[in-house]
């Protein structure tokens, strides 16, 4: 429905305004600002695995800032050129079949996104992880054969997350993602999200898979794979109006 | 001698006839004590119970609030009419509250459901079922940042216990989306699946802070009364108040339609069986009257050929069964009384050998068949059976004065 | 009240009355065509066998029945014109009634039972006192004034039936069969205490009788036979 | 003289006091009669209603399916299974269910959509005939969608207004099209007035990508008589792999709710039971203790204690034979019409009334049954020879010489 992969990707994890330690907050930085400049351009391939079905999507998206995000189903044909804007605190859905645009209600906040893994609620809540949680290192060294530091999220006391704690995995050099891994209150896993296929996007090596897999249905997954992806491009306030929706459509 | 006196003489002679007739009355009385009584207990406990959970006997919310209950729809003079409205003396208590719909989160799921606001500090047991049927934990505090109380089946639902963190999420004043976390302090369990899965009781300042309201802004206001069936008299007298102006004052017949159509449906089947059992009293009683002046023909007869008018005889009947009717209310109030207490105290219990996974919990329906009355209602029980039992009377008295005296003279 | 008739002029006047009944599938021609006169200070006897029509005569008389034909006036009314109030009144006022038994009000004592029509009458309480202390004397019933119907022997029980028709002083008093239901003894004795009533005080009886006794007394007998009048004779 | 003969011959001798006792015993019985129509009839209304509506007598689901709604959890061999119901002569009906997000000028709803078999659902039950406004689905109109009464208020839509339904469908992709209003019901339960949009099935299919298999089979009992649990396990033995249940088990609540109407109302006829025995009761003492003074003469010239209680016996058997049959007679037409014409309420209920969710008709109508009609008769004459023992002991053995006197 909505797809704002660079926000998704970047805000999973973290952002410069930790207050936490300098070094926590220097690395967290780092893999924040991995897909993330002041705007982003990206193609991508979705591709959701679940008992019922497996599909394959591919998107293209634009961001700009935290707040501001528009993506576009190119194939397949069947949903082509359905897009879904993210302006603040709304989001809006424009339905090529029947040419209109929707605005999504809170009540729909919790409903799969894009037949995926993930809640529409998923999407918004990121941006706001950087208030919810606080991080410290929790772990550094050898595992599974890779240096590592692994940060522990704890959220705070106020933050309207449901998460019991974040765990995150780090290569100790490169500071690269490799497993994010959500528990619940009971600090039983509820999902894991692993982070693959090293390649160089934006002019520098960043994992471009992303895998999810929910605790609960270990055989499911679903999976982004950034194709492409330009970095600080120049997009304009008013791509993002509501207006404008229909005019993204070709 | 007086008609009086002869008519007692009458009375105490024919013993079994009076004690029949008397017992005839009685029943009656036992009857409508029962229907009447039953009624106004469940009427009564069903209207409280459904103004207890959450909109009151009266409510006082926006114009347009029952058509479309959105959150940006407020009062906003809410102290001043709180003020006004508890100075009236019919009212018990007048609580604020918001009232909106929610979508809940836990780790393990999201559901949709319903959340209402209050001050705990106004409320308790008595103006709010849920407080009541708190079964886990306590309520929150009025200053609670956090605080939530929870239905059993959500918390069933969502996984949660006490202490456990929930996020909800809503739309604020503005028609932004937000999302707040709470904290489970307490698990009520009200027995109806539909409120115990769907609603949480929130604090109302934290929640005022969250949707954007001002201290002095609320869905509504709901008015608790101490007589229900004044909800209208309550409703009018409130609409007067300068500070309501602008604002929908409604009672509970207009906000829980359902519950008033329900009522109305039990009560016309109540005053349909009232009067099948009114015709029943009445014929036992003109049964009585009429067999006991057939059997004194020839005893009329001979006061007729002495000289006694069929008027006059026609009222030493009707005096007698004025009597007669008169003992049979005593009758009925002795007989009564204890059934009457029985049903107030303890009352039959209808989920008895209906299984085990019944539990109504006192909503809506109540499983006890009890009986409560209104003063009124006694008034109005005593005084029909005993016009009843005067108009049953009537035609055997008049039979008795029109009977020629050689009838009855010729049946010795 | 008697002093202003004459002699001679009928307390009860009854002018060819007849009276059928219907018993079953059987017409009885209990009264056929009678015509007959009652004047003050008689102490008169219908005579005849059972079923003669003496009751039905006696009933008619008294208001109790109407006639299919002829009239009954008792002191020059005719009772067909009255009302069911004012034939009550009739009764209430000038006739005195005495039936074979049963025939007192079960739940009153002998001064409630012989002061019965009085109170009926709105008479003042004094006077009702001294009156039915009186009567009740006259008929031997004193110091019984207290005892219900079901404390005293038939006998007594007549006695009192007899003082409740007197006490209203009436124009006539309608006896039926007063003494069937008793032993001859005290049969005598009612009769003398009603002949002495008639004698001293000159009350108009009419009795229904077949017995002798009865007979004997009376100053008039009246003869009945199927429903006619088969012969009237005084004394 | 025979016992019989005799019986007869006092009954009706004195027909004032034969009347008087029979017709006061009648008028009790014939009351009971209506009474145990009407609450019959209320429980009986009450659940042809709940059932008419929506749910049906029996529902098949695919197992955990009323647990957890999954548009995958399917019943596979739909057309078998209405063609093996329609063998034993079950009506039945598939339906098909969804969640989604009905959208319109700027509000959306969550909303749950409704496939329905509209020709099969008109067979089982009466949403069809409850369309406050517009008109109930028909199969020119595949875009036509009816509404449930507070969505409808929610979205704030009146007929021919336009609705766009988001959803996901079966295959992972996104469901969206444009429907248009063609009705709104009036209440029907809170679930269907709060989330329910009925579109026709092959629609449905078409939007959310299942092309066959049903989320639920609804059925309806052949008549009013058959017996519904003994239904549900002929059912269940039809379709051994999924989830049979009753309405009185996916609506326990309202099940309670009717038993407990149901001990309400037995409470209720007890009493008045004892009202009815009062004047039974009271009709024999009148009419023996009146007679005392002829059974007192019939014992003097020899009558046997036990002849007389067999006379009196005959006798009261006599005429509560002739209460019975007066009673049932009127009783069994009072009742009839009400069936047939009902007992109009909504002058004391306006418009639809709803109980625990459910609509109700504000007409109601009695429900002769023939525990209605013969539980009254039955108990007159037990009754009445019970109340009649006393008297009859006393004439059977009193004195003659106290009965001739007896008053």
């Amino acid at each position: 429905m909505y797809f704002y992969l660079s926000i998704l990707f970047s805000l999973m994890l973290a952002s410069s305004a930790w207050a936490v330690d300098a070094r926590t907050s220097t690395i967290l930085s780092e893999v924040d600002d991995l897909w993330r400049g002041s705007s982003s351009h990206a193609i991508a391939t979705l591709k959701v695995q679940t008992q019922h079905y497996s599909r394959t999507m591919t998107l293209e998206s634009w961001s700009k800032g935290k707040e501001k995000s528009l993506t576009k189903v190119l194939k397949p044909l069947r949903e082509k050129g359905t897009i879904t804007l993210k302006s603040g605190n709304h989001i809006y859905t424009y339905l090529p079949k029947t040419d209109r645009t929707i605005r999504l209600s809170s009540g729909m906040m919790m409903g799969a996104w894009m037949g995926s893994h993930l809640t529409n609620d998923d999407l918004v809540k990121e941006s706001r992880l950087e208030d919810d949680f606080d991080a410290k290192i929790t772990f550094e060294g050898r595992r599974n054969g890779q240096n590592i530091i692994e940060f522990t999220l704890l959220p705070k006391e106020d933050a309207a997350v449901v998460w019991g704690k974040i765990v995150l995995e780090v290569e100790a050099e490169r500071h690269l993602p490799i497993r994010e891994v959500f528990y619940d209150e009971d600090m039983q896993v509820s999902r894991t999200f692993t982070f693959t296929g090293l390649k160089e996007l934006a002019g520098k090596i960043r994992p471009s898979i992303m895998h999810i897999v929910p605790a609960y249905k270990p055989d499911e997954f679903t999976e982004f794979i950034f194709e492409t992806l330009t970095l600080n491009v120049p997009i304009q306030d008013s791509f993002f109006n509501k207006s404008a929706l229909k005019r993204h459509q070709r | 001698m007086k008609l009086n006196q002869l008519a007692f003489r009458n009375i105490f002679r024919r013993k079994r006839r009076t004690f029949i007739t008397a017992f005839s009355v009685a029943f009656g009385v036992m009857l409508s004590v029962t229907f009447t009584g039953t009624g106004d207990y469940t009427y009564t406990n069903m209207i409280d119970t459904g103004a207890k959970m959450g909109m009151g006997h009266v409510t006082i919310e926006p114009l347009e609030y029952q058509n479309k209950p959105t959150l940006d729809k407020r009062l906003q003079k809410t102290n001043e009419i709180l003020q006004q409205t508890r100075a009236l003396d019919a009212i018990a208590s007048a609580v604020p509250r918001i009232m909106g719909q929610a979508m809940f989160a836990s780790a393990n799921k999201n559901v949709g459901g319903a959340f209402i606001a209050i001050n705990p500090e106004l409320e308790s047991a008595n103006n709010n079922l849920f407080i009541k049927s708190l079964v886990e934990g306590k309520m929150f505090t009025s200053d609670s940042k956090r605080g939530i109380v929870v239905g059993s089946k959500l918390a069933k639902k969502l996984r949660l216990k006490l202490g456990k963190k929930l996020v909800y999420t809503t739309t604020d004043v503005h028609g932004e989306i937000i999302s707040h976390i709470a904290r489970v302090t307490g698990i009520f369990h009200a027995g109806v699946d539909a409120i115990d899965g769907n609603m949480v009781l929130m604090p109302l300042k934290s929640t005022q802070h969250a949707l954007g309201y001002t201290a002095d802004e609320v869905s509504l206001i709901a008015v608790l009364i101490h007589d229900q069936r004044q909800a209208n008299l309550a409703r009018d007298l409130i609409r007067t108040l300068p500070s309501v102006q602008g604002y929908a004052v409604l009672s509970w017949h207009e906000t829980q339609p359902d519950l008033a159509g329900m009522i109305a449906m039990d009560k016309s089947m109540n005053y349909i069986s009232q009067i099948l059992v009114g015709l029943l009293i009445a014929a036992g009683i003109f049964n009585t009257m009429l067999m006991g002046v057939l059997e004194r023909k020839h005893e009329f007869g001979m006061m007729m050929a002495v000289g006694l008018s069929p008027s006059t005889l026609f009222r030493l009947v009707m005096v007698e069964c004025f009597w007669l009717a008169l003992l049979g209310l005593m009758l009925g109030i002795i007989i009564t009384a204890p059934w009457y207490y029985f049903l107030y105290h303890y009352g039959i219990d209808l989920s008895a050998g209906m299984g085990n996974d019944f539990t109504y919990g006192g909503v809506l329906i109540d499983p006890l068949f009890k009986a409560r009355l209104f003063p009124e209602s006694i008034m109005f029980i005593l005084g029909s059976v005993f016009t009843l039992a005067m108009l049953a009377g009537a035609y055997p008295a008049w039979k008795a004065g029109r009977t020629p005296p050689i009838e009855s003279l010729k049946t010795i | 009240m008697s002093d202003a008739l004459a002699k001679d002029q009928p307390i009860v006047r009854l002018s060819h009355i007849s009276k059928t009944y219907q018993q079953g599938k059987v017409q009885v021609h209990a009264v056929n065509d009678v015509s007959l006169d009652i004047t003050q200070g008689d102490f008169a006897a219908l005579c005849g066998p059972s079923g003669s029509g003496k009751t039905s005569l006696l009933n008619l008389i008294g208001g109790l029945d109407v006639p299919d034909a002829g009239s009954v006036w008792i002191d020059n009314v005719n009772l067909a014109t009255l009302s069911h109030a004012k034939l009550a009144e009739v009764r209430k006022n000038r006739i005195g009634f005495v039936f074979q038994a049963y025939n007192l009000i079960p739940v009153m004592t002998a001064y409630e039972n012989a002061a019965f029509v009085l109170d009926l009458q709105d008479i003042d309480e004094a006077e009702k006192y001294q009156r039915v202390m009186q009567v009740l004397k006259d008929v031997g019933l004193e110091g019984l004034e207290q005892r219900r119907p079901d404390e005293m022997s038939g006998g007594q029980q007549q006695r009192v039936a007899i003082a409740r028709a007197i006490v209203t002083r009436p124009a006539i008093v309608l006896a039926d069969e007063p003494t069937a239901n008793v032993d001859s003894e005290t049969a005598k004795s009612l009769l003398n205490m009603m002949a002495a009533l008639n004698e001293q005080q000159g009350i108009t009886f009419l009795f229904s009788t077949h017995d002798q006794h009865v007979m004997d007394k009376a100053k008039r007998i009246i003869q009945v036979h199927d429903g006619k009048i088969a012969d009237d004779e005084r004394k | 003289m025979h016992i019989l003969q005799l019986s007869l011959r006092n009954t009706g001798r004195n027909k004032q006091r034969t009347a008087v006792t029979v017709l006061s015993m009648a008028f009790a019985c014939a009351i009971m009669i209506l009474f145990s129509s009407m609450m019959a009839g209320m429980i009986q209304g009450s659940e042809r209603q709940i059932v008419e509506m929506n749910i049906g007598d029996i529902q098949i689901h695919p197992q955990g399916y009323r647990d957890d709604p999954d548009i995958y959890k399917r019943i596979t061999d739909t057309a078998h299974i209405l063609k093996q119901l329609a063998q034993q002569g079950i009506k039945a009906t598939p339906r098909l269910y969804a969640f989604g997000l009905m959208a319109t000028h700027g509000t959306s709803s969550g909303a749950q959509i409704r496939g329905i078999d509209m020709q099969r659902e008109q067979t089982v039950t009466k949403l069809h005939q409850h369309v406050a406004v517009g008109s109930w689905l028909d199969k020119t109109k595949p875009k036509a969608v009816v509404l449930g009464k507070k969505i409808a208020a929610t979205l704030g839509v009146t007929i021919g207004d336009e609705l766009i339904f988001v959803g996901q469908s079966a295959d992972g992709f996104m469901a969206n099209d444009i429907f248009y209003v063609q009705g709104i019901l009036k209440a029907v339960s809170d679930g269907i007035d709060r989330s329910a949009v009925f579109i026709a099935e092959q629609t449905f299919r078409e939007l959310m990508a299942i092309p066959s298999g049903t989320h639920e089979i609804v059925l309806r009992r052949p008549t009013p008589q058959t017996d519904l649990t003994q239904l549900t396990t002929q059912v269940q033995n039809l379709v051994p792999e999924y989830e049979v249940k009753n309405w009185k088990k996916l609506m326990p609540a309202i099940a309670r709710l009717l038993e407990t109407a149901d001990i309400q109302s037995l409470i209720m006829m007890s009493i008045t039971y004892i009202a009815v025995a009062t004047i039974i009761l009271n009709a024999m003492l009148m009419t023996v203790f009146e007679r005392m003074h002829e059974f007192g003469i019939m014992k003097a010239i020899g009558v046997r204690p036990w002849q007389i209680v067999r006379l009196i016996y005959t006798e009261t058997l006599i005429q509560t034979l002739l209460a019975s049959t007066i009673a049932l007679i009127v009783g069994w037409w009072v009742a009839n019409y009400f069936s047939i014409h009902g007992i109009d309420m909504s002058a004391i209920m306006d418009g639809s009334v709803s109980m625990g969710g459910l609509a109700f008709d504000p007409i109601w109508y009695t429900y002769v049954t023939y525990e209605s009609l013969f539980t009254p008769i039955v108990f007159l004459i037990v009754m009445a020879m019970l109340a009649v023992m006393y008297p009859a002991w006393k004439a059977a053995w009193i004195k003659p010489i106290d009965a001739l006197h007896y008053r």
